[in-house]
């Protein structure tokens, strides 16, 4: 490979690698992330590897993540632009048979939705995807994560050659700024703003760093970008570097991240024998590399200073910011870090300019954003959408609504320390500063949605105790008041609330907000004050009422058997564990003797409702009064 | 019977002739260390053999070959040195050159036949009373094992 | 470049504007106006932490307000700063409920919450050990110290303090600097015998860095330790400079060597007690009530640790001692001679406990008494009659447990039992003591061989220097113009030391008096005819006192530098230099003579 | 040089000896015609045939000068020696050998049966089946013939009889012998015993290398130096060197060739043991402070007796090896 040098070098590459991808008439692009591998994408690349045996006219891809994650494993065949979901390894030779030899489509592989009985083959058809606008994630599908060549084949680099070959740095960053770029890893910061501190911060060495540290629960967005585009996010850094002059690169990356790790080192490795990185890039005379450095799994090392320190081989805790890191971060030099996201808009930015980029969006946070949309509704799966849509959009359209015709209860945004809002919120555009004002936030761009059967209680529950383990436990508002507050939590799911513990949680959230040392304490009191903020009544319901209005606080509940309705199957006897349900003597029924449970035993662990083939099984909160009960047994009897 | 009378005949004829051996032992003693031994040896009453006869030397690198050649040819059975201890000298570095001296000398003294134990250079510090009556004990018995060596008798009528 | 950079700000804290220098935190502006913002992970040695968060204040900046922790925020143009705003107050006055929740019990904590009225919290209690995680002792040791010995260990609420992966820390260098900066006396420093304890996994040398080296040291100045010193072992620290307002703290300050030409010199370089833990058998080291004598001296005396109680190590008073003569003396194991001093001194020992505990039982155990001085007797008998029990006989053991069948156990445990025979009954004992005295012999001190190598003089067989002659000359040496005195020489006590000092000033303050000293009269001398200035004897000369007359081509000596060692002598290979009245011939003939029979 | 009154009788003779003395005499070159000017030679067996009896037939004291080289190695040198005495009004002990044993004195390393075990037997190119060793008396035809004893020690001549002067040097150079025939000629002589013609300093006196003062760590073996600085002393250099302990008067000649000084002209005026001297010499001028050290370069040093005893072992205290219980009677 001669060191390219001048953007016709590129450019003549680009078409090079293009035509090379162009020979293959038949591709199969097989989604190869993490979600589809864990239900047999695996098995999936085997069973096609085998069936195609090295047949020349096919193009097998094993890509980064498609972005549809519940019906996966997805598989896009080309030109017949055709998506089949939930492939099994046993529909492999159909589908090499009759759609790559005879172009034919196989129906049953299509996706159809619940509810309306439609069939969708083509991507853009498929409502997930149709209201989704994808810059980041857009070559996702169609590159080989391992293959330089499949991004050059698609115009990489040539932002990087447009960059360091016929622009100034001064050219790149005014662009940046122009864009109006803003951090995607949480707090919305100007990056440009960020890297022209950076570039002005008197220092020898200037660091570029990618934070990769995605810690949240449930998100996914980094990783895909990593494991499906690793070359973007190395051009984006390299262009940030010839802007901002830095002089060294550090991806850090969570160990938790096998997967994403090897597709970086790997693009690393191919970008350095391309001349992307290393000596004199593209002959700009700059010197620029990246080094991996794996982080080992501590939430808190996403924050800048924590990292920082990580990095340096010391405890990662987060340090009071008196100078902004742009000027002394890593070793207390200038630093300059964005995340993976971030990093992947920049060579897109470059190659289309800044007002394409503003076109995208609202005027206040341009762009796209990725978000992992999980939770309760009917399409899981990983999107980039522009800023500005609304919530209902998401979780409506693409999301396809709440799972099994639910109704919607609330959406968390911004990951464990974002807000929960409600129904009320749904029309609030995605974007920085509506998210924030509302008490949430935009965060990494995790969306966890909720339904009726949830209790926001118990989620805030369960958000502040993720994040009390995940504090540093360095400064006294975080590390004590979590813990505080999730004990009023504790309570009050279990039934023991007081009336003045709202009182205690506001205070408690205010003060944990101000007074904490770093964005994970400010912010960690999020899911419960943006939670009291809008579900005050399920709160209140919970202390005063002793009622759990998701049915889901355990103290608060009481499961019976609705004796209309039981057929007397004994299906619940059987899986019940601690033997709570026995038959009733003499109420004979359809297929048995009605069913009763025992109160006293009955650990409410859920397993006969979801057993029942007649859903007789019956949620009750406030809890029966055991007494009150025994009554109604006996009475039964 | 006729055994035990020839053995103790020929042990009373062995006594009778046989005069013990005394050998005559020249001792150049450094002042500073081993003659202030042998002077402490003496006020502590300490009994070792009266075979040697000192020479006070100021330093044992006052010693000049010639002397010992000239004990030796003169009817000495042994010469023993006595100086401080490598390091201790009371002139810095006498000591050195003693020992240099002395092991040349001895390997000249192999070649001409004089046995290695009738010259002995010994390190005895002006505390070390018991090692002085020590080495004069043992360097006599050595002696006295090895025989006179008369060495007059090499070359000159009896 | 240091002045031209420094700007300062304008900014007002709590409705003062003042000025501050760029790079000033609040804290630091505040404390200079007097102002009061409550701290307790702050401390002006090391940098800013903001763990504790009670020290944060409202900042106004462009009309937007935000809090920020005074003690690591750094002032900017324009800003106001409000140090007891309602809101101020009110977060503080919530981060105190969460201290008081864990820290009630911690004093500096309680002092400050009741200062802003809180006395209870409205949370769950969950009292700590003490630790409130202010980080000094970590951030003192690692930034001040340098020596990174303490870490915390987990994370969030587990969160606690320790060294290094709990091991031994092997870096911690003793200074004790933790438990200085401990706000809460959770990092205590603890003596466990004689050894001063952090953790266990920190121990500490005996004493601190800067002391005054005894109690009537004279001057009465604080030294310090340079090997304990924290600034000279690692360059760190350097806190008493900082603290010190007269600037007396000097760190540069060495050992000298001073010349001084003198005509004599007394070496009254003294002795070193035994250690009787060479002698297992008395339990030194193992028992906490074995002491030797010169530990009784310093537990006896007034200005000593106790203030002059005499108590066991667990602050009781003994009622029964035993007094064991001649350890490491009169013993072939150790030292055969004599420490002349013990027996006086152990009686005097049984005086002052009788002073002390009349009702005690003291025992002296002795093979002889040896007292002879003027009074000394006398002292003696007037001992018999205060009642102290001899015993004529060794002590040959000390236990915990009775070994003798005809012994019965005493009620206490922590009795010692002391075996010894007396020879008077002619039968073995076994006395149960609560307290034994080990009065230790006399040896050469510590340097003595060293000491007698420098100045070239002799020690004798048991180490103590050697006298030129032991009846005519007791003070002077083999060398010169050295004389010795006092133990330096061989045990004694204070009336034979003063003497023998005495007699050494006197040998010395003559030879000084003279004026003129007598040359070593057998020098070496060169004869011009025979000499060819080989330069051999050059070479061999120590003294330098051997040159070439370039001219004459021979050597020469200097009669004055001349030792008369007749190295150079032997060494002539020409045979021109003889020693004047020490010849070559003169020698041959001593040597003929001595053949001569 | 003065014409003495009457011509000087003069005489010439070699006792152990390997001729190189009386060549040595011709050294003086032209100047022996001056000798033959002012002497009449009365003996000389190297260059012309004289008769035992014809010397026996001289008047006592007839012979002027008398110029004995060799050692006294058996019983007719020594039956000469006292011969010489007593027809010599001037004994001179003329070159090494005969003033110090000279070489043939090495011999005293040996016994006699030693010597002859080498001689007649062992030595490769001797066949001696019969084991024939010299005997002093022979009967043949009835005739008894004699042969000198051969002696166990070598001897020098003043051990024999009573020398007037002497001459050292192996062979006495020139310019000694020239100035010891000076001043025979001119009557200018010193005390009887005393040394003539030669110096009362040692070689370094005439040595033109320069010592440095510097110390010795190391001593070479004649195959280690090849080419030794020419302006520094050799001793200081590890070579060893008698120049100090030899008694000057050759004028360095060897040193200036390279060659260490091996001390022909015996020891220097106040000292009797050459040997002796030069061992402490050199155990002085070692460099070290480590007893084992000087152990290790004192043994580099091989054949100390040999090498520092090589001219002058009758001129020694011990004289001999020790003969272990062969003590033979001395003639």
């Amino acid at each position: 490979m001669p060191k390219l040098g001048t953007i016709e070098q590129v450019k003549r590459f680009q078409e090079k690698c293009k035509t090379a991808l162009d020979k293959f008439p038949l591709v199969v692009s097989l989604c190869h992330g993490t979600a589809c591998c864990a239900i047999g994408a695996k098995e999936l690349a085997a069973a096609f590897e085998e069936a195609l045996n090295g047949e020349k006219s096919v193009k097998f891809i094993k890509s980064g993540c498609h972005g549809f994650c519940e019906v996966g494993p997805l598989v896009v065949v080309r030109p017949l632009d055709v998506v089949y979901q939930r492939v099994k390894p046993s529909d492999v030779p159909e589908i090499v048979e009759r759609s790559l030899k005879k172009g034919e489509v196989i129906d049953r592989l299509l996706y159809r939705p619940r509810g309306n009985g439609k069939v969708y083959a083509k991507e853009e058809e498929i409502p997930f995807y149709a209201k989704q606008s994808k810059v980041v994630l857009a070559l996702n599908s169609r590159i080989d994560p391992y293959s330089i060549d499949d991004y050059m084949a698609y115009g990489g680099y040539g932002a990087l050659a447009k960059a360091l070959l016929e622009m100034t740095p001064d050219e790149v960053l005014q662009e940046i700024v122009d864009a109006r770029l803003r951090g995607r890893g949480g707090g919305g910061f100007d990056a440009g703003r960020k890297w022209k501190g950076c570039r002005s911060a008197p220092g020898e060495r200037r660091h570029i760093i990618c934070n990769a540290d995605e810690g949240d629960p449930g998100a996914f967005m980094d990783e895909s970008i990593l494991e499906g585009n690793p070359h973007s996010v190395i051009e984006g850094m390299v262009i940030g570097a010839w802007a901002i002059g830095g002089t060294d690169g550090f991806i850090y990356v969570r160990n938790e991240y096998p997967r994403a790790l090897r597709a970086f080192s790997n693009a690393l490795k191919q970008a350095r024998e391309y001349g992307f990185l290393g000596e004199n890039i593209l002959s700009s005379g700059m010197d620029f590399d990246i080094k991996v450095s794996r982080g080992g799994g501590a939430f808190v090392c996403g924050e800048s200073s924590a990292l920082f320190r990580s990095l340096e081989g010391d405890v990662g805790e987060p340090r009071a910011k008196y100078i902004h890191s742009v000027e002394r971060g890593y070793h207390d030099e200038p630093t300059n870090l964005n995340n993976v996201e971030t990093w992947a808009n920049v060579p897109h930015i470059i190659n289309r300019g800044a007002k394409w980029f503003r076109s995208l969006g609202t005027e206040d946070s341009p762009g796209t954003k990725v978000f992992s949309l999980v939770g309760k509704v009917e399409n899981t799966g990983l999107i980039e959408v522009p800023m500005g849509i609304t919530l209902k959009e998401v979780i409506f359209e693409i999301g396809g609504g709440i799972k099994e015709g639910r109704d919607f209860k609330a959406v968390q945004t911004g990951g464990p320390s974002g807000g929960m809002l409600s129904q009320s919120q749904l029309d609030l555009p995605v974007d920085f500063d509506v998210l924030t004002e509302a008490g949430s936030m935009m965060g990494s761009g995790g969306m966890i949605v909720m339904d009726e059967g949830t209790c926001v209680v118990d989620v805030a529950k369960y958000f502040t105790d993720f994040l009390i383990e995940e504090s540093c436990g360095k400064c006294l508002p975080c590390r004590e008041g979590l813990m505080h507050m999730s004990r009023i939590l504790h309570r009050i799911t279990e039934g023991q609330g007081e009336p003045k513990d709202m009182e205690s949680l506001k205070r408690l959230g205010d003060a944990v907000a101000v007074a904490s040392l770093c964005g994970l304490g400010t912010s960690a009191p999020n899911p419960v004050l943006s939670s009291i903020k809008y579900f005050e009544d399920e709160y209140l319901a919970h202390i005063n009422e002793r009622r759990c209005p998701g049915r889901v606080c355990r103290a608060l509940i009481s499961y019976h058997i609705d004796p209309d309705t039981c057929t007397g199957c004994g299906t619940c006897e059987k899986v019940c564990p601690v033997e709570a349900i026995q038959p009733v003597a003499g109420e004979e029924r359809e297929e048995g003797l009605l069913r009763i449970i025992d109160l006293a035993v009955c650990d409410k662990c859920d397993a006969c409702r979801e057993v029942c083939p007649e859903e007789a099984i019956l949620v009750e909160s406030p809890a029966i009064a055991l007494e009150h009960y025994r009554e109604n047994v006996t009475e039964k009897r | 019977m006729a055994d035990t009378t020839t053995t103790e005949k020929s042990a009373e004829h062995t006594a009778e002739k046989v005069v013990p051996f005394e050998p005559k032992i020249i001792g150049f003693l450094c002042w500073w260390c081993t003659y202030a031994a042998s002077d402490m040896a003496g006020t502590s009453r300490l009994k070792y053999p009266p075979n040697v006869s000192i020479i006070r030397v100021m330093c044992s690198s006052r010693v000049d070959p010639s002397f010992i050649m000239r004990a030796f040819a003169e009817g000495a059975d042994g010469v023993l040195i006595g100086g401080c201890h490598l390091g201790e000298c009371h002139y810095v570095s006498g000591n050195y050159k003693t020992a240099a001296r002395i092991a040349l000398l001895k390997k000249t003294f192999s070649q001409l036949g004089v046995e290695d134990d009738r010259l002995r250079l010994e390190w005895i510090s002006a505390g070390e009373i018991r090692k002085f009556a020590e080495v004069i004990t043992d360097m006599t018995e050595k002696v006295r094992k090895l025989g006179p060596l008369n060495w007059r008798e090499n070359f000159e009528p009896k | 470049m240091e002045e031209t950079n420094e700007k300062l700000v304008k900014l007002t804290i709590d409705g003062i504007e003042t000025e501050a220098r760029k790079g000033e935190t609040i804290l630091q502006v505040a404390e200079r106006l007097h102002i009061d913002i409550p701290t307790l992970c702050h401390y002006r040695f090391v940098k800013p932490y903001g763990a504790c968060r009670i020290c944060s204040v409202e900042v106004t900046i462009r009309g937007k307000s935000r809090f920020v922790p005074a003690c690591s925020y750094q002032v900017r143009d324009g800003i106001e700063v409000q140090t007891r705003s309602e809101e101020v107050i009110q977060h503080r006055k919530m981060l105190l409920e969460l201290m008081m929740a864990r820290h009630s019990q911690v004093e500096v904590v309680r002092k400050l919450a009741h200062e802003y009225g809180v006395d209870t919290t409205r949370f769950e209690e969950m009292p700590s050990e003490g630790c409130i995680l202010c980080g000094l002792c970590v951030r003192v040791c690692s930034e001040v110290v340098g020596a990174n010995a303490l870490t915390f260990v987990k994370r969030g609420t587990d969160r606690y303090v320790s060294t290094p992966f709990e091991g031994k820390a092997d870096t911690c260098i003793a200074c004790g600097a933790c438990a200085y900066v401990c706000p809460t006396n959770y990092i205590k420093v603890e003596d466990i015998r004689d050894r001063k304890y952090v953790f266990s996994e920190l121990s500490l040398g005996p004493t601190t860095p800067i002391h005054i080296p005894f109690a009537a040291a004279i001057p009465g100045i604080p030294v310090i330790d340079s090997h304990a010193c924290i600034h000279m072992q690692t360059g760190e620290c350097g806190i008493c400079s900082k603290v010190c307002e007269p600037d007396a703290i000097n760190y540069e300050m060495q050992d000298t060597f001073e010349e001084v030409d003198v005509g004599s010199i007394i070496l009254a370089t003294g002795y070193k007690t035994f250690d009787p833990a060479r002698a297992e058998q008395y339990g030194y080291g193992r028992f906490d009530n074995v002491i030797t004598s010169l530990e009784f001296e310093h537990l006896s005396h007034a200005s000593g640790p106790t203030g002059g109680a005499f108590v066991k190590a667990d602050g009781s008073e003994p009622k029964s001692v035993a007094i064991l003569h001649c350890i490491g003396s009169r013993d072939k194991n150790y030292n055969e001679y004599c420490s002349r001093v013990c027996c006086m001194y152990s009686l005097k020992i049984a005086h002052l406990i009788r002073e002390k505990v009349p009702d005690a039982d003291i025992y002296e155990l002795y093979i002889d008494m040896r007292c002879p001085g003027s009074g000394y007797e006398e002292f003696y008998n007037r001992l018999l009659e205060e009642g102290v029990h001899f015993i004529r006989g060794k002590g040959v053991e000390v236990s915990q447990m009775p070994t003798l069948a005809t012994t019965t156990p005493a009620a206490s445990n922590s009795k010692l039992y002391v075996k010894c025979e007396d020879t008077l009954l002619g039968m073995p004992r076994e006395l149960p003591v609560d307290m034994v005295i080990l009065s230790v012999g006399l040896e050469p001190a510590e340097d003595a061989e060293e000491v007698a190598r420098i100045f070239k003089i002799n020690a004798k067989g048991d180490g103590f220097f050697m006298e030129r002659h032991p009846k005519l000359a007791p003070v002077d040496t083999l060398s010169d113009g050295i004389f010795i005195a006092g133990c330096a020489q061989g045990p004694k006590d204070i009336p034979d030391s003063v003497a023998q000092g005495a007699a050494a000033a006197a040998a010395a303050v003559s030879l000084i008096d003279a004026g003129e000293v007598a040359l070593e009269p057998i020098t070496s001398v060169v004869d011009e005819d025979v000499c060819t200035g080989c330069k051999t004897c050059l070479v061999v000369c120590p003294y330098g006192a051997i040159t070439r007359d370039e001219e004459k081509g021979v050597a020469v000596i200097n009669d004055a530098l001349c030792k008369a060692c007749g190295c150079c002598v032997a060494a002539c290979p020409s045979g021109a230099i003889s020693q004047r009245g020490f010849d070559d011939t003169q020698i041959e003939a001593e040597l003929a003579a001595l053949l001569m029979s | 040089m003065e014409q003495p009154k009457e011509k000087l009788k003069l005489g010439v003779y070699w006792a152990a000896s390997c001729g190189g003395c009386d060549i040595s005499m011709l050294e003086i070159g032209e100047k022996i015609l001056t000798v033959d000017s002012l002497a009449d030679i009365v003996l000389w067996p190297c260059i012309a045939d004289f008769k035992y009896k014809d010397v026996r037939a001289y008047p006592d004291k007839y012979i002027d000068v008398m110029f004995f080289n060799g050692a006294i190695r058996n019983s007719e040198a020594e039956e000469i020696a006292h011969l010489l005495r007593a027809k010599s009004k001037i004994l001179i002990a003329y070159g090494s050998c005969s003033y110090e044993g000279g070489i043939p004195a090495l011999a005293n390393f040996y016994s006699k049966q030693e010597i002859f075990d080498r001689a007649y037997h062992e030595s490769q190119s001797t066949v001696n089946a019969d084991r024939i060793e010299p005997k002093t008396k022979h009967t043949e035809n009835g005739y008894e013939l004699y042969l000198p004893e051969f002696w166990e020690t070598v001897r020098m001549l003043s051990d024999i009889v009573d020398v007037d002067y002497f001459i050292p040097g192996c062979p006495p150079a020139e310019k000694t012998t020239w100035s010891a025939i000076e001043a025979l000629v001119s009557g200018n002589l010193p005390p009887t015993g005393s040394i003539i013609g030669a110096g009362n300093k040692s070689v370094c006196d005439e040595c033109p290398r320069e010592r440095k003062e510097t110390k010795i760590k190391r001593f070479k073996r004649p195959h280690e130096y090849v080419a030794p600085d020419p302006d520094q002393c050799l001793l200081e250099q590890g070579i060893i060197c008698l120049g100090p302990a030899t008694r000057s008067g050759c004028e360095a000649r060897c040193i200036d060739s390279g060659m260490p000084c091996r001390g022909c002209y015996g020891p220097c005026a106040d000292v009797y043991d050459q040997g002796a001297k030069m061992i402490s010499a050199i155990g002085s001028v070692l460099e070290s402070e480590d007893g084992e050290e000087i152990q290790r370069v004192i043994d580099e040093i091989m054949d100390p007796a040999g090498l520092f005893y090589r001219f002058s072992m009758s001129h020694s205290y011990l004289l001999r090896r020790r003969l272990v219980g062969a003590k033979e009677e001395m003639k």
